[in-house]
């Protein structure tokens, strides 16, 4: 497994890199800043996991890689570039039809909440053969039918759920059968935003695993978003952290779960509970969770930050490299 | 003294001046209140400034616009604005009088059968279900040429408890739909086990989250309750009520006038305040929910 | 330890449900389970979606009435069924069990503010004599949840408090009458992790302070242990409770084959330990749906140990190295 | 399949409702009816009261001194075998008179109601798409004034200046009485021509409120994480628009067609009278003016039966769209 991997990351092997991502949304009472120029990288081949609160802007940020971003929200600034025949396109500048052929083709994404991602009033077998027709005209439908059929079948469903419409599933059931529609396009890169949160404990871990187990077997990047750090341990092999809009941490998952650096992800370590754990070690995070319409000036983490000094409330810390990796925002920390 | 100052202060701040500040978000509605206000005002008004008086005059019959007579005279040589400002009062009348009806059976009946349930609920969605199928306006002639002969006398209120007849069933089933999803919320539950009474939830949970639907109706069925009126009264399928927008209307169409052009504002008139008076409850009724939704409330 | 206040004896309950197009389908939602709690205790009921635990919290609060079985409150030095109590009798247990219930966003009318919703119970059981002297009440509640300064929160909707906030305030509703029994009803599993512990603890201090008796109904093992840490867990499988024990226990050495497979699954926030970790045996991943449930010991159709007997006949709680397991393989 | 044969169960108890209906308001409403009607026929048309007795009875198959629950049931009887009652008016039997009125104004209220309502839905669609711009606001004050507009109001101004001041339209008729009934082009288009501003003052008065239901059904749609999702996967938009945001937002729609339907058909009786277009609209408004009631009485039998066929008929097509509905149960947990 590539948690022990200390080696250097080449960065020729940086298949999608986010530059200055900033993307706000028209809300009643003002303007919210959801996403506020993040940098990003993924290696071809990692599970990074991208880890953070409710409202801290991780689905945003994981939807806009599709440029999709909700009709009150727009992309303010940034770049995303994505690594096609060793160059980078940006995929904030394609057209509307490069876009959508890009879209699955290249990258393709998880929802969470599987009962609604699927259209309800038609079967699941349409729900292929739509997406492979509007990319790839010559296929015929039985074609695809066939490879949709072998792909449930590696999710371990029944070859029949394809005549289902999707109310006719559980909720394991729809999950898995979004999971394998992710894959009828080959895609490169495949966007997994809290795959598993809506399930059951036991269905949870069959999917971690099985994921797990087909990167394994393809080397296929994935960027795994969820709220839960517990899941994340299990399936990533690097992650970052985000606080309100902001990447505050990025390490291996061995540095951010053994050696946090940032304040912040210390204290969300400390606060969850595990069933190993000792529970003398579980200590809650201190102070409210500020406005997002308002966020404190300079580290958006300082009003709750027992480290906290001046420059704190005076500048927003840059991401800085401490060496191995390993990324943190806080002004604790010089470069090294 | 002062306190009761503040009190009014409040009062005012909380129902006239936030909900003014809302609505002004929403062009259209803002305009159907005015124009709605500006209704009532003109209907109370109006007959103390500009009185009314039907001798016919036949030496002024067919008289253009002029200062004398703002929309020119009709066949008898009547002005017609001050049979316009004078019908408003009738047709108001009728149209809120059927609102209030239809918003009162619809509730009372929608909240019955969500927030009971079992039989009574499946008899009532029945009952519900075949109002809804029934065409009303054929029912309200149906019902209009029995009254004509059974010798009831034809009201404002009877016409606007007919009117109610066939219209009370659409807010009902969305009032029962709305409390059967409340019903089931979790801070209903809550109030049941801190021991509040049914009433109290009828009255302090389930009531204020249908106020939108509420409201809304109200202006949709005065919209259809004065569809209903003028256009009877228009056909002289009732008896006309002078003044009257739709008794306007088809004295209009009866005379020789009308066809020629000289008339035209006879006929033009009277429907201009029907179509305007439509639209500026259909605007406020699309906006209402604005004024109710302490989601906008709270900027 | 102390007697205990509340007891479920074989309860069940059966509810109908009419599709729109007039079939009717009969779910057990619980089927005969029978379990206590003492007064100032805490019992953890942990199960997945849909295992019953939330209808039997319900049935416990007297919310909904079982189709067999009774509930059993001890009241006035009797033990007394809750559906059989006079008028007055009734007034008082239902001022003593209160429910925290799952979603913030809904423990209070989106369309009314805080205040006009925490006022009524004081004036209902008349705590208060007027209402000016109910928000003083209403106040002192607040700051007591940590809500402060309280009148900050008065005219306030739920649309413009946060997750924590807002269960605060649902805290603090449930405790406003003075109860001595609380079902919390999944109350944190809506809010952020880092919330989490921060709302617990509130509830741990807030229990301790009124000595009341709790059921912590949550799927998250580790939130019960942190919770129920001195106290005990119910394991809870398709209506069923498969195994009760202490605390630490269960999750230490559990019994049950299913209660095993829920340890073995729970993600573990440790990169080193959570990818040692096996997956559990299991015959099957889909759980049976409630309408059509297995015959038998309602897990055999997943248990990797299940036999003829299992298929056959439902085990009942035995005990067990002073645990109650449910399971026909365990302990011979 | 249960839920069709439920559907069928209140539709026919709908319609047995409205029977029962017209005969007890006849006969057992206050003021006695019958000796109402008996007065009015001696003092308007000078008949003595025997004459007058028998007149009524014969009109509104009364047989006298017989127990009600008996006229009832006979009642009930002879609608079945097609005895309406006959008209005051012409004697002639209601049902011949209202059957020869039903074709057009079937033709007139189903092309009406289909164009509005394709009219309806595009517009709606689009608007939801552009929410917010300049043009939705635009057409939703459009379609609130189209929705808020009397029909028999924009019928009178329809018919006032495009067929009376400037005559470009036929002001009356359904087709040219000079032409043959018959398939020639010549009938055929005279028929169109005859029936434009009805139709068009049907139209321009009910489109806006299917684009205003489109309207908030599509925004309710598009922010369903299924659209999202299908935007995701790539497909073009045109699939995206007609099978998941089409489709789903006018499945909402099929519950208030009885509404609108009964709504159109009451504007029959404004239109047709104006135009004098020889439909059930005009036979019932005429009916009114001469008190014929067991006219009036068959015609709103007779539209009742027509709504809550076409109703039938959108359920079915609504069950026919919705899988959900077709086929229940879930599979699984």
């Amino acid at each position: 497994m590539s948690i022990n991997n200390k080696e250097r990351r080449n960065e020729k092997d940086i298949i999608l890199k986010i530059r200055g991502l900033t993307i706000e949304f028209r809300v009643t009472r003002g303007i919210l800043r959801a996403v506020d120029n993040v940098d990003l990288d993924v290696y071809k081949g990692e599970i990074l996991g991208l880890a953070g609160e409710s409202g801290c802007g991780k689905s945003v940020l994981a939807h806009a890689i599709l440029n999709l971003v909700d009709p009150n929200g727009y992309i303010k600034s940034g770049q995303i570039l994505f690594k096609q025949n060793d160059e980078y396109i940006d995929i904030l500048s394609l057209s509307n039809e490069e876009l959508r052929k890009f879209r699955w083709d290249k990258i393709s994404i998880v929802f969470q909440g599987a009962m609604s991602s699927f259209n309800p009033v038609i079967k699941i077998k349409d729900h292929f053969i739509d997406t492979v027709k509007d990319h790839e005209s010559n296929k015929n439908e039985e074609e695809i039918v066939k490879i949709a059929k072998k792909l449930l079948k590696d999710f371990r469903l029944d070859e029949q759920v394809i005549n289902l419409y999707p109310h006719e599933m559980s909720g394991g059931m729809r999950q898995r059968a979004l999971a394998s529609l992710s894959f009828i396009l080959n895609p490169e890169f495949i966007i997994l935003d809290e795959p598993t949160t809506a399930l059951d404990v036991l269905t949870q871990k069959f999917i971690i695993k099985l994921l797990r187990e087909i990167h394994e077997k393809t080397g296929l990047t994935m960027l795994f978003i969820t709220h839960d750090l517990a899941t994340l341990a299990e399936i990533t092999d690097r992650m970052a952290i985000m606080y309100l809009g902001n990447i505050v941490e990025i390490g291996t998952v061995r540095q951010i779960f053994y050696d946090p650096k940032h304040p912040y992800t210390k204290a969300l370590l400390q606060a969850i509970p595990s069933i190993t754990k000792p529970l003398e070690d579980l200590n809650p995070l201190p102070g409210p969770v500020p406005d997002p319409l308002n966020p404190p000036s300079g580290c958006k983490f300082h009003p709750r930050c027992p480290l906290r000094f001046k420059a704190c409330s005076e500048s927003r810390p840059k991401l800085i490299d401490l060496g191995d990796g390993h990324l943190v925002a806080c002004h604790l920390y010089k470069r090294n | 003294m002062v306190d009761r100052l503040r009190t009014l202060e409040k009062i005012l701040s909380e129902h006239i001046y936030i909900p003014l500040k809302i609505l002004a978000k929403d062009k259209r509605a803002l305009f159907g209140l005015f124009m709605l206000i500006a209704y009532i005002l003109i209907s109370l008004i109006g007959p103390m400034i500009i009185p009314l008086d039907l001798t016919p005059n036949l030496e002024e019959k067919y008289l253009p616009p002029s200062w004398k007579h703002p929309l020119g005279t009709d066949f008898a040589g009547r002005d017609i604005l001050a049979q316009l400002v004078h019908g408003g009062r009738d047709v108001l009348t009728a149209a809120f009088a059927a609102g209030i009806v239809t918003v009162g059976i619809g509730t009372v009946v929608g909240i019955i059968a969500g927030y009971m349930g079992g039989k009574i609920d499946t008899i009532i969605t029945a009952v519900i279900d075949i109002f809804l199928t029934i065409p009303g306006f054929p029912l309200l002639i149906v019902i209009a040429a029995w009254l004509l002969q059974s010798g009831i006398p034809i009201t404002i209120l009877t016409i606007a408890f007919v009117l109610s007849i066939t219209s009370w069933a659409g807010l009902a089933r969305a009032v029962r739909a709305q409390t059967l999803s409340i019903k089931n919320e979790e801070f209903i539950e809550v109030d049941k086990c801190l021991g509040l009474s049914k009433l109290y939830i009828i009255f302090y949970e389930i009531l204020p989250n249908l106020m939108p639907y509420i409201a809304m109706n109200f202006m949709l069925s005065s919209v259809s309750a004065i569809y209903s009126y003028t256009g009877l009264m228009a056909l002289g399928l009732i008896p006309l009520t002078p003044g009257n927008w739709g008794a306007m209307i088809n004295m209009a169409q009866a005379y020789v006038g009308t066809i020629t052009g000289a008339g035209a504002t006879y006929i033009l008139a009277p429907s201009f305040a029907i179509i305007l008076l439509q639209i500026s409850l259909v605007f406020l009724a699309n906006g209402i929910d604005k004024i109710f939704n302490p989601r906008l409330r709270e900027w | 330890m102390s007697k205990p206040l509340i007891k479920l004896e074989n309860v069940s309950m059966v509810f109908e449900i009419h599709t729109m197009f007039g079939e009717k389908k009969k779910i057990k939602a619980v089927e005969d389970v029978s379990l206590e709690i003492k007064e100032n205790d805490i019992l953890a009921l942990v199960g997945e979606s849909g295992c019953g635990k939330s209808t039997l919290g319900r049935i416990m609060l007297g919310l909904l009435k079982p189709t067999s079985g009774k509930v059993l409150y001890y009241i006035n030095g009797k033990y007394r069924d809750i559906w059989s109590l006079s008028k007055k009798e009734y007034k008082i247990f239902r001022r003593h069990a209160q429910l925290i219930p799952q979603n913030p966003y809904t423990t209070i009318n989106p369309m009314r503010s805080v205040i006009s919703a925490l006022i009524p119970p004081f004036l209902h059981y008349k705590i208060a004599r007027n209402k000016e002297e109910a928000r003083k009440m209403v106040a002192e509640h607040l700051k007591m949840v940590g809500l402060v300064p309280p009148e900050d929160f008065f005219n306030r909707y739920s649309c413009r408090l946060s997750g924590g906030q807002l269960q605060r305030i649902a805290i603090a509703r449930a405790i406003s009458v003075k109860p001595k029994f609380i079902v919390a009803d999944e109350a944190v599993s809506m809010l952020d992790a880092s919330l989490r512990i921060e709302i617990l603890d509130l509830l741990l201090r807030i229990r301790e302070e009124y000595g009341l008796a709790v059921l912590f109904i949550t799927h998250d093992l580790a939130i019960a242990r942190y919770f129920a840490r001195k106290n005990k867990i119910a394991i809870m499988y398709l209506g069923n409770i498969v195994e009760i024990g202490n605390t630490e226990d269960i999750i230490k050495n559990p019994l049950h084959p299913y209660t095993k497979a829920l340890i073995m699954s729970v993600p573990i926030p440790d990169p080193d330990i959570a990818r040692k970790r096996e997956l559990p045996k299991l015959r099957s991943l889909e759980v049976p749906s409630l309408m059509n449930p297995p015959s038998g010991c309602k897990f055999h159709t997943r248990c990797s140990l299940a036999t003829e007997i299992c298929e056959k006949q439902a085990p009942i709680l035995r005990n067990i190295n002073g645990r109650l397991v449910a399971c026909h393989k365990i302990g011979d | 399949m249960r839920w069709i044969i439920k559907r069928l169960i209140i539709a026919i108890f709908t319609i047995y409702i409205v029977i029962t209906i017209t005969f007890f308001l006849i006969r057992l409403m206050p003021g006695n009816f019958i000796d109402m009607m008996v007065y009015y026929y001696m003092t308007t048309y000078g008949m003595s009261e025997i004459e007058a007795r028998n007149t009524v009875y014969a009109l509104y198959n009364v047989v006298p001194n017989e127990p009600i629950f008996l006229q009832y049931i006979k009642y009930l009887f002879g609608l079945i075998n097609g005895n309406w009652g006959k008209s005051y008016i012409s004697n002639k039997s209601v049902l011949e008179i209202l059957l020869y009125g039903l074709p057009w104004t079937a033709f007139l209220l189903s092309v009406s109601l289909t164009i509005s309502f394709a009219i309806g839905i595009l517009l709606g669609i689009f608007m939801a798409y552009r929410r917010g711009t300049f043009l939705d606001s635009l057409l939703s004050t459009l379609s609130s004034i189209s929705r808020a507009t009397p029909n028999f109001i924009l019928g009178l101004l329809l018919l006032y200046f495009l067929a009376i001041y400037y005559p470009i339209f036929p002001a009356r008729d359904s087709y040219d009485i000079t032409i043959e009934p018959g398939l020639s082009i010549q009938f055929i288009s005279s028929v169109l021509y005859h029936s434009f501003l009805p139709m068009l003052a049907y139209i321009l008065t009910s489109f806006g409120g299917w684009a205003l239901a489109m309207r908030s059904s599509a925004i309710r749609v598009l922010g369903e994480d299924y659209v999202m999702a299908a935007e995701a996967r790539g497909l073009k938009p045109g699939r995206i628009a007609r099978t998941y945001v089409g489709r789903n937002a006018v499945l909402p729609l099929f519950t208030s067609f009885a509404i609108s339907l009964g709504y159109m058909f009451g504007g029959s009786v404004f239109i047709e009278t104006y135009f004098a277009y020889q439909g059930i609209g005009q036979i019932i408004g005429l009916a009114m003016s001469w008190r014929d009631y067991p006219l009036i009485q068959g015609g709103f039998l007779l539209i009742t039966i027509t709504v809550v066929l076409s109703n039938l008929l959108a359920d079915m097509l609504y069950g026919l769209l919705d899988p959900r509905i077709k086929r229940g149960g879930t599979y699984g947990g």
